[in-house]
């Protein structure tokens, strides 16, 4: 196990690396106004290229990696220059996280409880109502554009149950409808992946034998079925966090939620590269860090992954 | 022929059992085959399978009849234009947000453009986008699968590669590209490509890892097949079914991502119309309930199109296993 | 599995129980007075008012900052915190006497110094060092005496420099040249007062944040959390605090404000909401809501669409064809008469779309000459009272064109119109002027190709790079006279180089239009002869269609709880964001008492400007 | 043989599936006696129908198959009427016992070996924790597996195919039941270890006194482990005989075909005889004798009527129109020639 989890933590330590250069070179060809902020439409050219030597953004691209990794090693992610100029941008971050993270983390784990139970009842009654129910919300969750059903909730749900329209950090009836929101596409996903994984499970040859030797159905249910199909989501449960980012910029953006989502938005339409890209890289990171996660989850629930499984594509 | 005429005879018989009965009939080599399978072709029975599914046929109709709409409408007389701005006769003025009647189907916009045209323009527009990105990813994601599970040298350096764009959150991705590219029609193509055919070719490895080293393949190999034709005769057929899956989900993605690029203000140009545009103009009027046509009908047509093609995404895929097949 | 489901049920109830608990508790203590709470969806980036030229964060300043002069409610200069003034004879040498015992205050509302003379020297020295990027430096050193050299580093030394504290409370700024309007300058960001003991402090991070910052203003920034919200609070060491009436302001930042501001109106959760042009028919209609709705005042960005006389566009649109076209004053004409501004203005003020439209550039009550409004005087008030567009005219210059450029020019002329696309009423009125103009003067003579542009850098890739034939420009004023609305005209703009336009040239090799300008602009004396010498350059400028005049910014309409005639008014400066001096009233105002207040205002200013003449 | 005790009793079984819409006749009519402690083997190619046949037993038909009608007697009751899980409790692994064909998927992977075999002996042993576990020690030695102790903790990937299946027995042992059906119990394994396989059933079925099931395509198999075997072809019985009965003096076509495709019945020189054509379509209604179609020297009645059972013998039996007096004299080919002189020989004997 020790030894599995290092192996991956190398990996992913290499991914990130890789992933930091491409995200860093990549943001290279981003628009050069984005350095300047307002001061940009009175600059001249020679200013302008002066500025951006001084910045060293005309250093031979080598150095500028290597200038980077050296402040990412030291925790600097730089300062921002258009959303709130010369301020850190770790400060700016300090302030968001929680937020994201709470509801982030409070999102996962509705839609885990709701998607999983969605989904094992859906499994159980294959193709009877509760199934045909469980894949219109799936159908529904997927067709619907979320910033139509997003704003409709807010619009009318907090009418209906006089719930605040704005998110209060004091207020926690203002935390219910963003996290249950923000849960929905989760819940449509965890629902159809746990439905899959406990009809293929059901239809495997253990099942029959388990049956065979005189076990309850519920019995087999709760002690094999559920716990073999949980183990592929498992593998994925760390990154789903992220996949709260898109629900996560509608939603904070509607109830203003001062986190991340609303930030990432905010700074790609100023135009604030510094911002852009340290947001990009925590986001990758907590993407690597998710399926790194994941997989020592998986490590945990399935005996047989540290001898057998080499890594690579999953 | 023989069977026949025992059948007629068979007719007339009772308890009776006659002498005549025991003599040996003659032997149809063809016949004893039909007895197991009954002409079998795959495609036509994946196509039986899949219109014993009610819904799943409606929803090809649909979209089939949408698409083939979609495409024909600007030919249809009495159409009109998407971006041409009507005037008010009385008032000479534009004929703002005028509720739908029986010359503007769907009414117009804020401007006075008819919505009707727009959103069929609009689904053409976002149709497009869709299908470009499909298509890509099926191609893209196909090939490099297959060479990526086929071919044991690349398997290192695909692998590497995939990591890298896997471990980016799509979502990022997507604003990254459109962000440097800055937004426009080709450009949301771009940055849906770039991710676009990482999870097929994911899948096409997987599984052409899984039975690449079956029998029949080895035997091919052993008999000197090229791999290509390995490849596309031996493997590729068993992958269709997930690739229609796929390919039928990439489009309502792909028109999904449009919506949002739209909305945080990456999208196509707001003169454009594309179900983008028209969904996030139709959601500043949501509380205005005698506006609301200008977002309900473009957000009916997007969940048609999605819907329908989830649905028939599925069925297909299940119409298109082997193993579903009797 | 029932479990599973009831566990989760129950935690939402407990979710929703202690929802509906504690928001009995929330509406017992909601009862502040005078709390004025409101949604905007632009955030600053900085409070650091010695550089930003963004109305929006020196709104936020000007609530935080006294200046030295303010306006009262009818655009009457006032003192602030300056009591008295005076000018030498030859115009040059202002002095002023500053208030004294006004005091510095922390965000937590803690004594920090006096404010003093040497703070406007300090704010001046800070504005003036260009590594501080400041972006009204130039509005500085365009007026005060060797403030440009020192910009430039020309001069090092800056006692040079016209600005001085003669002692603790008198301030004294040497100009450049006579400036009539000097005093009016002084209500702008540039112009504000800072600490520098607390600037140094401060250094780069000065004005990041509330903490980061002095107030010596109406209002302390209490809380700060950008993209979150900012409460304003009064300051209770305030020197004027009696007239400070609404005790506390909460802006709640929201990207979508513009769809959720009205709903949370209605609800009572705001007292603020603009209505946008695709909600008024619906309010309009309701009468509740009818009676919650008030038209917005206009404001006094001038807004025209620019004929290009420098085209850089690429070769695709014919730049050259377009460069003989535009220098063809019937084709001008045929265009200036053939613009519907009245269509144009539907897509952005369906209801009352006159309101807003503007026959001059510079805008209605911007200025007056002894009670006669600016507009009205001289050759310039034919033209401000009457609507450009008229299609006979149109087709009239448009058959004279056709006959003059025969041969010259291709026709039909290509005219790229491009727009910014993150503004939806642009990007529609682009649409119906293409349509409307097309219609009226034939596609055979014109062909209008509008261009999505992105907003990034918009204006330098489009606008300042030439790259457009006929684009819809503003300009707002920078101090009050007439002049400022000649800066985007004149030689060094970056408009649409009129001076670049042929047959305008006169002996001393500038165009007619700057001579004209500069003729006015050296009359500093007789403000009468200024005016009228400005108004005629105007007229002119009109008169040979170098621009169609469109539009003034504002309007709209708003559901709000503040009487827009109680605000402080002035067309510069920052006066006019100052909550100082309103009240919340019970409820919204309604058009009809708008109207009325209206009436009663314009009666009361006029008496107001003549008792301070 | 006669004395002995019938345990379980088919009668007319016939078991449908609905498939896509379509309904599918899996069993057509079949009947089998079990005798107490004796060892079947039920042969037929894949298809056949022999899986169904003995998964109704047990109740562990597919959602979408029933028993149509018929009945299967055991104890005094009539299993084909069982509709509730509650019911089939009573019976599954207390009463009848089931080894699958692939130990490898046969255990749940993320379960250790101990705790898997251990579940049936707390179900039906009711022994509880340490207890228990003893019993698992003992049953795993059992059934051969060495350092049983250490493997108890240890998961299915760290077992061999062989040592899986012997997991998969211990599993059935542990319910203590009367009836064992092995379903396929050697195909998935090499060929070394399926024989210590069936000697380990062999074993046991002594040990316990078991009454042995197998399913097996293999012949092979048949010979080694089995008192009688039943012949299965398209959903029925058609012939069912003592070992010796069935392999050396087959009666119907199919049995013939069957043998003759024996290597160890091929004769020098000749080609390896093989069946022509597929087993039916079970979709489509059979008339007559189901292998008709594929029987090159098929009698014209075998097209129209089913055939009834012919005995040959107390213990032998086929449904074959072969052996009604009318019908013509039918040459066998000439290895099943071989085995009926062989046959000969021994009833001589």
């Amino acid at each position: 196990m020790l030894r599995y989890s290092l192996k991956r933590l190398a990996q992913s330590m290499v991914t990130l690396f890789i992933i930091i250069t491409v995200v860093f070179l990549l943001l290279r060809l981003m628009p050069e106004e984005g350095y300047f902020g307002q001061a940009y439409e009175k600059l001249d050219e020679a200013q302008r290229e002066a500025i951006l030597t001084s910045m060293g953004l005309r250093d031979p691209i080598h150095i500028q990696l290597l200038k980077f990794y050296k402040s990412i090693l030291s925790g600097d992610l730089g300062t921002s220059m258009i959303y709130r100029p010369k301020v850190p941008i770790a400060e700016i971050l300090r302030a968001k996280i929680p937020y994201s993270l709470y509801f982030g983390l409070t999102a996962v784990l509705i839609s885990l409880v709701a998607g999983v139970s969605l989904g094992i009842i859906m499994a159980k009654s294959k193709s009877k109502i509760w199934d045909k129910l469980g894949t219109g919300y799936i159908v529904f969750i997927n067709a619907v554009p979320a910033a139509v059903y997003y704003l409709f909730i807010q619009l009318y749900v907090t009418d209906i149950l006089k719930l605040p329209i704005l998110f209060k950090p004091d207020n926690p009836s203002s935390w219910i409808l963003p996290a249950i929101s923000m849960s929905l596409g989760g819940t449509a996903s965890y629902a159809m992946w746990m439905r899959r994984y406990m009809v293929d499970e059901l239809n495997k040859d253990y099942v029959r034998l388990a049956k065979a030797k005189g076990l309850k159905s519920k019995a087999i249910m709760v002690r094999h079925v559920f716990r073999n199909a949980f183990v592929p989501m498992a593998q994925y449960l760390p990154s789903t966090l992220l996949y709260t980012i898109s629900g996560s910029i509608y939603i904070e953006s509607l109830y203003s939620i001062p986190g991340m989502g609303g930030l990432l938005v905010d700074v790609i339409q100023r135009q604030d590269n510094t911002v852009v890209q340290a947001l990009v890289l925590i986001y990758s990171s907590i993407g690597i860090i998710g399926l790194f996660l994941g997989d020592i989850l998986m490590a945990l629930f399935d005996p047989r992954i540290n001898l057998q499984k080499k890594g690579g594509a999953r | 022929m023989g069977n026949k005429k025992i059948n007629q005879l068979a007719d007339g018989i009772t308890e009776e059992l006659t002498e005549e009965l025991f003599e040996f009939a003659e032997f149809d080599e063809e016949e004893a085959q039909r007895a197991g399978y009954s002409n079998y072709s795959y495609w036509r029975s994946t196509w039986q399978v899949f219109i014993q599914n009610r819904v799943a046929l409606f929803c090809l109709i649909l979209v089939s009849l949408l698409v083939v709409f979609t495409i024909i409408q600007p030919y249809l007389p009495n159409q009109k234009l998407p971006t041409k701005i009507y005037i008010d006769e009385k008032t000479n003025m534009q004929l703002r947000n005028h509720p739908p009647d029986s010359e503007f189907w769907f009414g117009t916009n804020s401007i006075g453009q008819d919505l009707w045209s727009r959103i069929w323009s609009g689904t053409r527009t976002s149709l497009f986008i869709g299908l470009v990105v499909a298509i890509w990813e099926a191609v893209a994601g196909i090939a490099i699968g297959s060479l990526w599970g086929y071919v044991r040298v690349l398997d290192r350096p695909i692998t590497e590669i995939y990591n890298v764009l896997d471990n980016i959150p799509v979502t990022i991705v997507l604003i990254l590209m459109t962000y440097i590219l800055r937004p426009s029609l080709s450009t949301i193509i771009m940055a849906m490509c770039i991710t676009g055919w990482l999870g097929m070719a994911r899948f096409v490895r997987n599984l052409i890892v899984i039975i690449r080293d079956r029998e029949y393949n080895l035997a091919s190999r052993c008999l000197g097949t090229p791999t290509r034709r390995i490849i596309t005769r031996n493997l590729l057929p068993y992958l269709v079914s997930v690739i229609m899956l796929r390919m039928a989900l990439a489009i309502p993605a792909a028109i999904g991502y449009e919506v949002f690029l739209t909305y945080i203000g990456l999208g196509l140009p707001v003169s454009i119309p594309s179900l983008g545009n028209l969904i996030n103009e139709g959601r500043a009027l949501m509380m205005v309930p005698s506006l609301r046509y200008q977002l309900i009908f473009p957000a009916v047509v997007l969940s048609v199109i999605t819907i329908s093609f989830y649905v028939m995404g599925n069925a297909f895929a299940d119409a298109a296993d082997p193993r579903n097949h009797v | 599995m029932k479990r599973v489901l009831a566990l989760a049920l129950a935690l939402i109830m407990v979710l929703a129980g202690c929802a509906g608990g504690s928001q009995k508790t929330e509406e017992t203590s909601g009862e502040l007075e005078q709390e004025y709470r409101t949604l905007y969806s632009g955030e600053v980036t900085t409070l650091n008012y010695l550089k930003t030229a963004t109305t929006n964060e020196f709104a936020l300043a000007a609530n935080f900052v006294d200046t030295l002069i303010d306006y009262d409610k009818y655009g009457v200069i006032q003192p602030c915190l300056a009591t008295e003034w005076n000018v030498s004879d030859d115009g040059l040498v202002w002095t002023l006497k500053l208030r004294e015992g006004v005091k510095w205050v922390t965000h937590e509302g803690q004594e920090y110094a006096e404010v003093v003379a040497q703070d406007f020297v300090d704010a001046m020295m800070y504005i003036l060092d260009s590594k501080n990027e400041s972006s009204t430096a130039n509005i500085v050193y365009s007026v005060i005496k060797n403030a440009e050299k020192f910009y430039n580093q020309e001069i090092t030394d800056f006692t040079q420099v016209g600005v001085k504290a003669l002692d603790k409370y008198t301030l004294e700024y040497t100009l450049e040249k006579p400036t009539p309007y000097f005093l009016s300058m002084l209500n702008y960001v540039c112009f504000f007062p800072v600490n520098g003991q607390f600037l140094n402090e401060m250094g780069e991070r000065f004005g990041t944040d509330n903490t980061s910052l002095l107030y010596n203003g109406a209002y302390i920034l209490e809380t700060f959390e950008p993209q979150t919200r900012r409460i304003l609070v009064a300051n209770e060491s305030y020197w004027d605090k009696e007239n400070i009436h609404i005790k506390k302001i909460s802006q709640t930042y929201n990207k979508e404000a513009t769809t959720l501001a009205p709903e949370l109106l209605l609800r009572g959760e705001i007292d603020y909401a603009d209505i946008s042009s695709s909600l008024i028919d619906e309010w309009m209609k309701d009468p509740v809501k009818k009676d919650m709705i008030r038209p917005n005042r206009t404001g006094f960005y001038s807004y025209f669409y620019a004929f290009n006389f420098d085209p850089k566009f690429s070769e695709e649109y014919e730049p050259d064809n377009w460069r003989i076209a535009v220098n063809n004053l019937n084709f001008r004409k045929s265009m200036f008469h053939a613009l519907d501004r009245k269509a144009a203005m539907l897509t952005a003020e369906p209801y009352d779309p006159e309101k807003r439209i503007s026959n001059t550039i510079t805008p209605k009550n911007f200025v007056d000459l002894d009670g006669t409004d600016y507009t009205q005087l001289g050759s310039l008030a034919k033209f401000a009272n009457t609507d450009s567009f008229d299609p006979k005219l149109a087709l009239e210059y448009k058959g004279k064109a056709l006959e003059e450029l025969q041969g010259k020019a291709k026709f039909p002329i290509k005219v790229l119109m491009p727009y910014n696309t993150s503004v939806v009423d642009w990007a529609n009125r682009v649409q119906v002027v293409e349509q409307q103009m097309e219609n009226l003067l034939g596609t055979d003579y014109i062909d209008i190709i509008i261009e999505p542009k992105p907003p990034t850098g918009f204006l330098a890739e489009v606008r300042r790079a030439g790259n457009y034939a006929f684009l819809e420009c503003n300009w707002g004023p920078d101090y009050a006279d007439p002049e400022t609305y000649t800066d985007p005209f004149y030689p060094g703009g970056t408009y649409n180089w009129p001076e670049l336009a042929e047959g305008y040239k006169e002996a001393n090799g500038k165009n007619k239009y700057t001579n004209m300008v500069d003729a006015a602009k050296a009359e500093v004396i007789d403000i009468a002869n200024r005016y009228t010498l400005f108004a005629e350059a105007e007229a002119f400028f009109i008169d040979q269609a170098f621009v169609i005049p469109y539009a003034v910014g504002g309007g709209g309409y708003s559901a709000s709880r503040l009487n827009p005639f109680e605000s402080q008014y002035s067309p510069f400066g920052v006066s006019a964001e100052r909550y100082k001096g309103q009240k919340i009233m019970e409820k919204p105002m309604n058009s009809e008492e708008f109207t009325a207040e209206l009436q009663k205002w314009e009666k009361e200013r006029a008496e107001a400007l003549k008792a301070a003449k | 043989m006669e004395d002995k005790k019938v345990i379980l009793s088919v009668k007319d079984l016939v078991v449908k599936f609905r498939l896509r819409g379509k309904i599918l006749t899996a069993i057509r009519e079949a009947s089998l006696d079990l005798y107490e402690g004796e060892s079947l083997a039920i042969v037929g190619e894949s298809g056949s129908g022999k899986s169904v046949f003995t998964k109704t037993f047990m109740g562990l038909l597919d959602a979408n198959g029933w028993v149509d009608s018929g009945s299967i007697m055991f104890e005094g009751q009539d299993l084909a009427k069982f509709k509730s899980e509650k019911d089939w409790l009573k019976i599954r692994g207390k009463n009848i016992a089931m080894v699958f064909q692939d130990p490898m998927t046969s255990l749940n992977p993320l379960k250790t070996i101990g705790k898997q075999v251990q579940e049936a002996v707390e179900l039906h042993q009711g022994l509880r924790k340490q207890e228990a576990k003893e019993a698992v020690i003992e049953i795993l030695k059992d059934v051969g597996i060495s350092e049983s102790e250490r493997r108890y903790k240890q998961y299915p990937y760290e077992f061999s195919g062989g040592m899986r299946q012997r997991v998969v027995i211990a599993i059935a042992i542990a319910c203590k039941p009367k009836i064992l059906i092995c379903d396929e119990p050697t195909t998935a394994l090499d060929v070394t270890i399926q024989a210590q396989i069936l000697n380990l059933l062999k074993r046991l079925k002594d040990k316990y006194n078991l009454t042995t099931i197998y399913i097996t395509h293999d012949l092979g198999v048949v010979a080694n482990v089995a008192d009688r075997i039943a012949v299965m072809y398209a959903g029925d019985i058609i012939e069912i005989g003592t070992c010796e009965e069935v392999f050396y003096n087959p009666q119907h076509r199919y049995t013939w075909a069957l043998l003759s495709s024996l290597p160890q019945l091929g004769i020098k020189g000749k080609p390896l005889h093989s069946i022509k054509g597929t087993p039916p379509n079970l979709f489509y209604d059979i008339k007559g004798d189901a292998f008709a179609p594929r029987n090159p020297k098929a009698l014209k009645i075998d097209f129209i009527k089913k055939p009834p059972y012919f005995s040959v013998s107390p213990t032998h039996k086929a449904k074959t129109w072969l052996l009604d007096p009318r019908a013509p004299k039918a040459e066998p080919p000439e290895s099943i020639a071989a085995l009926r002189k062989q046959w000969r020989m021994i009833k001589n004997d």
